[in-house]
């Protein structure tokens, strides 16, 4: 096992650095609450209601970078790999909230969903209102009748798109909740890891794979996938992700589609855009329109090579929402 | 057991979890994603901190902090269960000067229910409540604290290598299945560190 | 040496294939000229002076993923770290232009200037005006007596966003050149690398660093820096970098400037973040205002482990077109 | 030499700089990034095809279009400068049906002077011109065609030799300063293998 090389300070601090330097490339658009991993935009206007994200570190620019125009108004960050407290949770809540509510938007985690329960819980003993939506795209972790075993990945880049967009333009908080739900069940995605990333704090890989072997189905975490084999093609990875992703979805013919290409990390842009191609190929054949491309590193793992494809089923309205213009620190499109 | 008799238990307790970061990770990286020890050092360092700013502490007062700075600090799935074995336990010593076999006991009863439902999780799912579970049970039939707290520490080692057999169904080492075989549960190893220490002190 | 795993299908098709893959992410907004690295922007109004970039593939998604809205108008690609030939660049060349001339801007390599030449010579026997400008960001290259021995790295992404802004808002060829030219001219660059990228075709890292050295200075295909290193802290590297930066620029206190912190490729945005920390800490002891700060990887060398950190020093003028909205597949900003 | 002896000639030192396309990238990665043998195999594969389908050509066709097609598609440093020597050097040849000695000493002259000009650069910068360059002079005392290009070949060979003694002050080996030192310049061993081919078939 080699160790990985990162450049740090002292390890146990680099998610306390990493926000430092998160909230001064924002530019004065962000803030946090002082020593917490809680993080707000400035400008939100009053009786909006607000889009609170969140989850473990390590993902970025996933969450922290997540906030902004048209996207996150904050986003409750915890340590790698690790869901936020509820005392984080909170902090973000109180500081995002404009009267009318929060939609707490995360991946589906035992530990995610534990620290935000207790999060609303205490927030509703403090007459803040907060709605639940958990992402559960990842096809590879459970089969469809146990949706609620299907972890959250990078499909979460395109409900937070849609949710921020709704949050920005609807008043009642039971319509956003309503699209954002829609959003999420209209997403699936599948990941594949090519080599390990690595905790800072201890200096070692997640998981270990052979030189010549891949893992189809990886979680964002380095959680086992439902394949270990021998590496193969560009085309029949993406071949073995399609087939279980398009198998999951009702599409037909003449059905729209966003699609995402996530980096888990150290996979290069060239690698991705051959994985389009063949993406392209395949939704071509089944008379699959794809109204959007978005391919980049968005809900990393730190530097795990590999990557994930995701697609979303549009209709007008979540076209609507994919198309707004958002803009933050981590992810922007006209 | 007094208060500081707690107290001392507790910060001895906090240290052994912090000694165990490495085997703890270890155990973590080969089913979820090797942080449970930094996650459980994170809790329990913050945990003696809350602690040690006790004077003359009830042992209410001792498992509360505990439990309320694991939650705060420790973050994760771990931080939520291990925070919440802690404040839900120290619930039923509410009112008591002293830690005794009863009170242990119920102690673990309560916390054992409070984490299956905070977690949505019973036992036979490969997670720290098949140690914390049969501890729980085990420190019923103690005469003594000592006895009920050896009980319960030799229970919950049992426990951990009962997760060694079983299928993983909730939690980040889920998607193993098979796979998860023939590996013990990073979070059923905590309990049992807990529960060892604590008979080391009684 | 451990051969790194690549997601491709056959090496020697990887940029034809990742060309493919580009195009079609880019849905719809970016044509090719079929079987070439000639990329162009599908909407470029009439009597607009065209503004053309280039360069060597395998920096992905520079130069082909910068072609857009108030960006590029086209970009003629090469092979994996290999200047476009003549063909090439004379191809992209006369799907932009619209009768008013055209801008050539690119790295300044040997492979580039001197392809870049003759294709300029070829388009001045058909009439096309061109004007070539190079951008020599990288102070670990050469001293600033001999500019035009550096080579031109990541602080050509925001030269391009100054160049896309001057080329969509102005008519006069000579105002445009004159505004690249000052932006070209006010940006700094400098890199590290912590591991090797490789290239597709030999399956071989560019080169070679021990498990626990770093190359301070190294250019973007793995070219020599100034110095190779034992691992240091983020803060440690951080200052290296920035003492020739700063050493270079003639910034006074109260100036503001524009910061790009650039991905090599495989380094988490966590350690860039770290970085940026020390950057802000650096530019605030000395008094310099980040007017926007920028962090992602824009301009890779495959998986190189790395970053490299560059400042444009801004007036009125640049940091108009540094706030303009800009949108292409690979880099967009509001 | 007749327009069809060159065709072959040319044929032949496509092949050789296809078959040596490992040691030229490797020389590469050694001060550069490792490309030159990729480079190179891809000029020269497009120059195969292009002479291939040249009917019973002048020796000026032959070497046009090697230069045409390795400018077109080697791209990099080297598509430009091997483009540059061919086709400048075709031009020379023009209206002779034969290649001879003083011919080919006209040609490398010209190329040399074309690519130095091209890549501004003069000898003792570790580029292929310090294989080219001497190979030209040398080239110039030959009393037959087979010794020009033997001459030729051997000046080269001594130049590549002569640039690993050379510290690189253009290209991407420039930055390298010292480290420079002890390699050679894989352009000029580039330049070897084509004039050690044309003799091995004059
Ligand atoms: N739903 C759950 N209920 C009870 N315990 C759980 C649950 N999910 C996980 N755990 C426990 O938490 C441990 C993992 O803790 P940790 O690694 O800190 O969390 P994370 O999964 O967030 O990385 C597991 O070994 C298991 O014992
Ligand atoms: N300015 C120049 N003039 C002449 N030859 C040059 C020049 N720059 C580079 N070369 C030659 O090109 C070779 C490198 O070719 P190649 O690796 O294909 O190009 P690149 O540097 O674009 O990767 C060098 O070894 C050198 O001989
Ligand atoms: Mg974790
Ligand atoms: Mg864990
Ligand atoms: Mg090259
Ligand atoms: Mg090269």
């Amino acid at each position: 096992m080699k160790t990985p090389k990162k450049i740090l300070n002292e390890p146990r601090q680099a998610t306390a650095e990493m926000m430092e330097g998160l909230i001064l490339a924002n530019d004065g658009r962000v803030g946090r609450v002082e020593g917490t991993g809680a993080l707000f935009r400035t400008a939100i206007p009053d009786g909006k209601v607000a889009l609170l994200i969140g989850g473990g570190s390590g993902h970025e620019p996933i969450f922290g970078g997540f906030v902004g125009h048209n996207l996150a108004d904050g986003a409750a960050c915890g340590e790698v790999f690790a869901a936020p407290g509820p005392d984080t949770i909170c902090e973000a809540a109180r500081a995002v909230h404009r009267g009318k509510g929060i939609i707490f938007l995360y991946c589906n985690y035992a530990g995610d969903n534990m620290n935000f329960d207790i999060a609303a819980e205490l927030l509703g003993d403090e007459g803040i209102e907060t709605r639940t939506i958990r992402v559960r795209d990842d096809v590879a972790a459970a089969p469809p009748e146990r949706m609620d075993d299907r972890r959250g990945i990078a499909g979460a880049v395109l409900v937070v798109k849609v949710a921020g967009g709704a949050a920005t333009e609807l008043k009642d908080i039971a319509e956003i909740e309503r699209i954002i739900r829609k959003a999420e069940a209209n997403v699936r995605s599948m990941g594949v890891a090519v080599s390990a990333g690595s905790l800072p704090e201890t200096g070692k890989p997640t998981f270990e794979l052979g030189d010549d072997e891949i893992e189809v189905g990886m979680g964002a975490h380095g959680e086992a996938g439902v394949k270990r084999q021998k590496m193969v093609s560009a085309d029949d990875i993406t071949n073995q992700m399609m087939e279980p992703i398009l198998g999951d979805m009702a599409l037909a013919k003449g059905d729209e589609v966003v699609l995402l290409i996530n980096n888990l990390g150290a996979s290069t842009m060239m690698e991705l855009l051959i994985v389009n191609r063949r993406v392209r190929q395949i939704l071509t054949r089944d008379g699959i329109a794809v109204h959007r491309t978005f391919i980049g590193p968005w809900f990393t793992s730190q530097e795990m090579a590999g990557f994930s494809i995701s697609l979303m089923k549009l209709d007008a309205e979540l076209k609507r929402y994919i198309d707004l213009p958002s803009s933050s620190f981590g992810f922007s499109s006209l | 057991m007094t208060g500081d008799d707690v107290k001392a238990m507790m910060l001895a307790v906090a240290q052994a979890i912090i000694d165990n970061v490495d085997v703890l990770s270890e155990a973590d990286r080969a089913t979820g994603d090797g942080d449970h020890g930094v996650g459980m050092r994170r809790g329990f360092e913050a945990a003696q901190d809350a602690i040690m700013a006790l004077q003359s502490p009830t042992p209410e007062q001792v498992m509360k902090a505990a439990g309320t700075a694991i939650m705060a600090k420790g973050g994760g799935a771990s931080g939520a269960i291990f925070g919440t074995l802690f404040r839900a336990g120290s619930k039923v010593l509410e009112g008591k000067d002293r830690l005794d076999a009863a009170g242990f006991a119920q102690f673990l009863a309560v916390a054992s229910e409070a984490v299956q439902k905070r977690g949505g999780v019973i036992t036979g799912q490969k997670t720290m409540v098949d140690a914390l579970a049969p501890a729980a049970v085990a420190s019923a039939d103690g005469s003594s604290l000592a006895e009920s707290m050896s009980r319960a520490a030799q229970a919950a080692e049992a426990g951990v290598e009962a997760t060694r057999h079983m299928l993983a169904t909730t939690g980040k080492a889920r998607s193993l299945g098979e796979r998860s075989l023939g590996h013990i549960d990073p979070g059923a190893l905590s309990v049992s560190i807990i529960l060892r220490t604590m008979r080391d002190r009684a």
